[in-house]
């Protein structure tokens, strides 16, 4: 089976991979390339558990195309820490018990990021509305909510 | 709250597996690979009852890169009785036929033959070229339709139990349970009003959000390693040691992180499959279900019915109570009809009861458990039916649940007599919360439910190894779905008097722990917590005839505070007190390693009650209803950590939630599923939702150091009836059948307004 | 002697439907003797996916657990957990 | 398994070229979400994938004639961050902004909407009411056409072998112009359409309607453009009357099916309340341009 060569930004380093063509991003990252915090909890874009940001927009990477990720800046749930340091965002969701399983956390993590860095002041509404697409059957939402709101006025300040 | 009574526990301190699953870097059952590793994939039935006339698998076993492909004769049969796998009682003979079908598949999706190969697109291929030859056979979904006479039945070999006389032909009625406390008849006959009515119920999924996922590497010497995301992975490995016929000690069982399971990782599908391909291959075999197969194959739960009478005087004292319980087991017996019917009027102080429940089999995957199995469901009719008669009283429903409520000393109708029990102090916290005291907003309404789950105790072992820096590493083996890390290393370091960063909990895998029983039932904060708490005791035995060997004085010349050893009196001679460090740095030179240990079978477990309060708005057009704020109340004993215990309340409401208005199992004609994907079942998403609020009402249970109750599933009890009843108590209209979703709440709006309907 | 109460169906199938007892014995696992000795068949029956309440506390696979002479001990199905 | 190609050519003509020379077996990426779904089913198994996104034309939108042309794979988010496309044309962009959840809207277009044929797309009820016109480029040269003749059953579209949906052109509006997209589904979010109604209508300075479209999907094999509803309302106050009748219209113009998403008696009866909310909301919406 032929492979498709892929050059892309991934977390910042510059990336090469080789994939077929209905592999999806996710397949990518997480068989290729081991990156396996982005989570499959369906397939089909319903859960959220795969969501990544791929030039600046938050997606479902396994609604995505390996191939079409050339040239691309991916950015993962593996990014978002910097170094030593967790990002607010995960620090917070520790701190308020914002994840009981922690399969859709990291999910919830990469689109509440993608949220804050174009809205830093959103109301509870639409916090749950941005996150509709990220399914949670611990917690009942309650404290991830919560959590992110926290960051918001936190980061605010 | 009793936390003021504790250092650390009631504390709500960082889970120790924090980091790990904020940044990616848990691993769950998907995330687990081998060099060299197989892709195993399951070909399943298209048909919901077909027998199996041949399966052809040499085209697929010929296929470039296939290395195996397994039938269900590649599995030894087994006996048609009940036996323990991994401390759960079970039929094997059906187990065996669940994990891969042999004489007939019984539900669509149900396994037929498997495939080894060296890349997923391989294998897809492979299980296209699989040719099964099936004569398809009439089928039956619901648990009515199934226990009518001229059913199509699916065992020819099940005789209904549990009547006289023995029934003479078979059915899939696999048997009948009778619960009586009193006579309901003569109950009835002082009753001043009756209410009465037939309610049901829809099968729903547990609906943890990560797929079952193995990785099964099975050695030529007869060793066998497993990875596998469980609630239980002692049970993987007892079920798995009867299913291929190996020593328990031969495999080894890792359980991986745990994407959710409520119930339904407690039993196998993908795990025995996986040794038996790894075992006829000679290599690594990962299975991991998609989200079509998980809705397919893997346990759901029941759907019921049940009918309910209740018969009161005018005060509201209920003196008759009766209901009986019909729930679908899936393809083989084993619903949870049992505590269904126990469950049922738990609550309450009735002096004449009577329940009875049947468990009936249907083309429908084999149930699994769901949090607090049956209880919902019986309490869905229940709880409905006591609304129904709290306005037939013109009487406050929290008032009626008072006046009847259950307490110390209440005779249940399934045999025990309650000891130290928490609901009047529920109802009472409901009662006087702000929720209730608000008044409703116009356009909306609220409704009340109760709820009740026994909790359990059973099998756990524990460790506590003490390092050579003095900290402390606390070895148990429940996988930690929810939190409960935290909630041992709390109750550890509280009872070891030292700080919460230096004790460790790691969950080891099945050699390298003594056994323990499913994370389930509510039971590890509460058994394996005893067993942690007992480990703890047992080092600090240790650790103090350490001290004494140390300063030369009698072992009860010492005691142990505040993480120290101190002398008992002063006549014992001066000493320092020797800190845990101290001490271990010596360990050497007083004997060797510390280390503490206990096992037990944790009996006393206390049962737990729930009250739930929700307004909402039923949009008279549509039939959607909007909740506008929801309030859950439970004692739970002691909350050990208040943060993951007020998350069992939140995520239990929310899927009671689910279950109440939208999440359904949608069968086609052909009893296929129609609705396999999280698309079209539709289970709550955050902007469906307000704030969960959350009221910890705490009636420590005498039968633990700490007073835990389990408190995981008492929360999915309520929802449904507290929804129900708001319901009616707006529209005037009562729902009797689940879920409440907007074309069937639409249509029942309607035909109570004829004009409307006529549009 | 302890008071013994038998599940409904479990005393229509053994005890004539007969479903309190008064028993003699120490632990769960004299109890049940007894009862085998009374109803034949019985004890083995108790052996399997049957729990015991003592005085309202539920024990799963009891055997050993101590019963006072003033005990009620009533025999119901095990539960079985749902978990979280 | 079957080789699948995949190219992303950087002009239309390369991907017409690539889509006719594709024997039928050619399928078109825009942002994917439906397609890489069925291709994962087996509902769709191509010979070749042509990814379009780096063609500027079908990724951009430009102001044309006093109207809008929409490039066919732009993404919902993109729509909605056009504050003057949102301005003019409100109930499209709601509409094209109900496709799935945030996460699909970085990716979903109208165009795949369009061509993904169901019934169902929350877009194309949209488009119809705000008479929207699509541009197709094919082996012989491009045409246009009212976008409710593009689907011709579920999932089966009216174009030729190689042909493309291009853009979308939404016309110029008079004063006193405005549209609004309902659908109903179960839950708040994640669901498709049980019913969904597009309503764009011009009001006079008196507040009597002086032209409307409605658009009606997932009560028929296509989205229906109703115009005994459109009827019903020109010409009055949109007081309920015209409104009761508009609605019987919609309710008459149902041909639904019973299936997992709701029944034809509730569809039938949602149409109707549909109209009535979507027309009030056009009509607030249009007094203020």
């Amino acid at each position: 089976m032929s492979k498709i060569h892929v050059t892309t930004t991934i977390n910042g380093e510059s990336t090469e991979f080789l994939c077929e063509t209905q592999q999806t991003m996710l397949d990518v990252l997480r068989d290729n390339l081991g990156l396996t915090g982005s989570k499959e909890g369906c397939g089909s874009g319903d859960c959220g558990a795969c969501t990544i940001i791929a030039d600046g927009r938050m997606i479902c990477s396994c609604l995505m195309l390996g191939a079409e990720a050339e040239g691309k800046r991916i950015e993962t749930i593996e990014g978002l820490a910097q170094g030593e340091k967790l990002h607010p965002l995960q620090q917070k969701f520790i701190e308020m018990a914002a994840l009981q399983c922690g399969i859709c956390t990291p999910g919830f993590l990469v689109a509440s990021k993608a949220l804050l860095d174009r809205n830093p002041n959103p109301t509870e509404t639409e916090v749950r509305y941005w996150l509709a697409g990220n399914l949670c059957r611990c917690t009942g939402y309650d404290k991830i909510i919560r959590a992110v709101m926290d960051v918001a006025a936190e980061m605010r300040k | 709250m009793t936390a003021h009574k504790y250092k650390w526990v009631g504390t709500r301190q960082n889970r120790p597996d924090g980091a790990d699953k904020v940044t990616g870097r848990a691993r769950f059952g998907a995330d687990f690979n081998m060099p060299g590793q197989l892709v195993g994939k399951v070909l399943r039935s298209p048909h919901a009852h077909a027998v199996i006339k041949s399966i052809d698998i040499s085209a697929a076993a010929k296929l470039p890169g296939v290395k195996a492909v397994i039938t269900g004769q590649d599995f030894p049969e087994q006996p048609n009785q009940s036996m323990s796998a991994g401390e759960m009682l079970v039929n094997l003979r059906d187990v065996t036929r669940n994990i891969m079908a042999r004489e007939k598949a019984l539900y669509d999706g149900h396994p037929v033959a498997a495939v080894a190969a060296v890349s997923e697109s391989i294998a897809r291929e492979a299980l296209g070229l699989i040719k099964v030859d099936y004569q398809v056979l009439p089928h039956v979904i619901d648990v009515d339709a199934a226990m009518k006479d001229d059913a199509p039945v699916l065992h020819d070999h099940l005789f209904t139990t549990g009547v006289e006389p023995k029934p003479t032909k078979p059915s899939n009625i696999a048997s009948r349970i009778a619960f009586t406390k009193g006579k309901v008849e003569d109950g009835f006959a002082k009753a001043e009003v009756v209410v009465e009515e037939v309610y049901h119920t829809a099968p729903v999924h547990q609906g943890y959000i990560e797929p079952h996922a193995t990785l099964a590497s099975a050695a030529e010497d007869g060793q066998v390693q497993l990875w596998s995301t469980t609630q239980g992975h002692f049970q993987v490995r007892g079920f798995c040691s009867k299913l291929l016929n190996l020593e328990t000690s031969q495999i080894r069982v890792t359980a991986t992180e745990i994407g959710g399971g409520f119930g339904g990782k407690t039993v196998v599908y993908l795990e025995p499959v996986a040794i038996r391909l790894s075992q006829k291959t000679g290599k690594p075999v990962k299975m991991v279900m998609s989200r079509e197969e998980v809705f397919r194959a893997s346990g759901p739960t029941s759907g019921g019915r049940v009918d309910v009478k209740i018969g009161a005087m005018k005060d509201g004292t209920i003196v008759a109570a009766d209901c009986t319980v019909a729930l679908q087991a899936g393809a083989f017996p084993g619903s949870p009809v049992g505590p269904a019917c126990m469950t049922s009027w738990a609550c309450y102080d009735v002096e004449n009861i009577r329940v009875i429940g049947y468990d009936v089999v249907s083309n429908r995957p084999k149930v699994a458990a769901y949090r607090a199995p049956g209880a919902p469901i019986s309490a869905w009719g229940v709880e409905s039916a006591l609304d129904a008669l709290a306005l037939k009283l013109g009487m406050d429903p929290i008032e009626l649940r008072l006046k009847n409520a259950a307490k110390i000393g209440t005779k249940t109708h399934y045999g025990p007599t309650f000891n130290t029990i928490g609901f009047v102090e529920t109802l009472l916290a409901a009662k006087n919360s702000p929720h209730y005291k608000t008044p409703v907003k116009p356009g909306y309404s609220r409704g009340v439910a109760a709820g009740f789950w026994f909790n359990i105790g059973h099998d756990s072992s524990a460790a506590a190894h003490v390092g050579e820096d003095g900290t402390v590493t606390i070895i148990s083996g429940n996988p930690d779905i929810g939190g409960s890390r935290a909630s041992l290393a709390l109750m550890a370091a509280e009872e070891l008097g030292v700080d919460y960063s230096k004790v460790r909990p790691v969950v080891a895998d099945t050699a390298s722990i003594g056994f323990n029983f499913v994370t389930g039932g509510s039971r590890v904060t509460f058994a394996t917590g005893l067993a942690v708490v007992n480990a703890v005791k047992n080092l600090i035995t240790e650790l103090k005839s350490r001290a004494a060997k140390i300063w030369e004085v009698e072992v009860d010349a010492v005691v142990w505070e505040d993480g120290m050893a101190k002398p008992s009196s002063s006549n014992v001679g001066k000493h320092e007190p020797l800190s845990l460090a101290k001490i271990a740095a010596m360990a050497g030179k007083t004997g060797g390693p510390i280390n503490g240990h206990a096992q037990l079978n944790a009996q006393g477990a206390g049962p737990g009650f729930g009250v739930h309060l929700v307004d909402l708005k039923v949009d008279q057009d549509t039939g959607i209803v909007t909740i506008d704020r929801y309030t859950a109340a439970q004692d739970v004993g002691t909350a050990i950590h208040p943060s993951y215990v007020e998350g069992q309340l939140q995520g239990g409401a929310v899927q009671g939630i689910g279950w109440a208005l939208n999440e359904e199992y949608i069968y086609n004609k052909q009893g296929k599923l129609d609705n396999p994907g999280f698309l079209d079942y539709r289970m709550p998403v955050a902007s469906d939702l307000p704030m969960i609020e959350t009221i910890l009402v705490e009636v420590p249970n005498p039968g633990h150091p700490y007073g835990v109750r389990g408190v995981g599933e008492v929360p999915i009890v309520p929802p449904m009836a507290a929804i129900g009843n708001a319901i009616a108590r707006g529209t005037g209209v009562r729902m009797v059948d689940l879920p409440m979703s907007p074309p069937r709440l639409s249509l029942a709006l309607d035909a109570a307004r004829p004009k409307a309907a006529a549009e | 002697m302890a008071r013994v109460i038998l599940l409904a169906s479990l005393a229509r199938q053994f005890a004539g439907g007969q479903e309190e007892h008064d028993v003699p014995g120490l632990t769960v696992r004299q109890i049940v003797r007894h009862l085998d000795e009374r109803f034949p068949g019985l004890g083995e029956r108790l052996d399997h996916g049957i729990a015991v309440a003592i005085d309202g506390v539920i024990h799963q696979n009891a055997w050993l657990e101590r019963v006072e002479p003033d005990s009620e001990v009533a025999f119901m199905p095990a539960i079985e957990g749902g978990g979280l | 398994m079957a080789d699948i190609q995949y190219a992303a050519p950087k002009t239309l003509d390369e991907a017409v070229a690539l889509m006719a020379g594709a024997n039928g077996k050619g399928r078109i990426l825009a942002g994917g979400t439906d397609l890489l779904v069925q291709m994962r089913s087996g509902m769709q198994s191509p010979g070749l994938i042509v990814d379009v996104k780096k063609i500027g034309e079908m990724t951009t939108i430009a102001e044309e004639g006093g109207g809008f042309r929409v490039g066919a794979a732009v993404s919902g988010m993109q729509c909605y961050e056009h504050a003057k496309l949102k301005k003019a044309w409100p109930g499209v962009v709601e509409a094209i902004n109900l496709i799935g959840s945030k996460q699909i809207q970085g990716r979903a277009s109208p165009g795949g909407n369009l061509c993904n044929a169901s019934p169902a797309g929350d877009s194309v009820p949209a488009m119809v009411a705000a008479g929207a016109t699509v541009t197709i480029q094919g082996p012989k040269g491009r045409r246009e056409t009212p976008v409710e003749q593009v689907a011709a059953g579920p999932g089966k579209t009216t174009l030729g072998l190689g042909e493309i949906v291009v853009s979308f052109k939404l016309p110029a509006r008079p004063a006193g112009s405005s549209d609004a997209y309902l659908r109903l589904i179960p839950r708040t979010e994640m669901d498709i359409a049980v019913v969904g109604l597009g309503v764009s209508l011009t009001l006079d300075k008196s507040g009597t309607c002086t032209a409307a479209r409605v658009g009606l999907g997932a009560v028929a094999p296509t989205v229906l453009l109703v115009e005994d509803a459109a009827k019903a309302l020109v010409g009055s106050k949109l007081d309920d009357k015209a409104l009761e009748a508009a609605a019987a219209a919609c309710r008459k113009a149902c041909k639904p099916i019973d299936d997992k998403r709701g029944t034809i008696v509730y569809r039938t009866k949602i149409a109707g309340v549909l109209l009535k909310r979507a027309a009030a909301i056009a009509a607030e919406r249009a007094k203020g341009n």
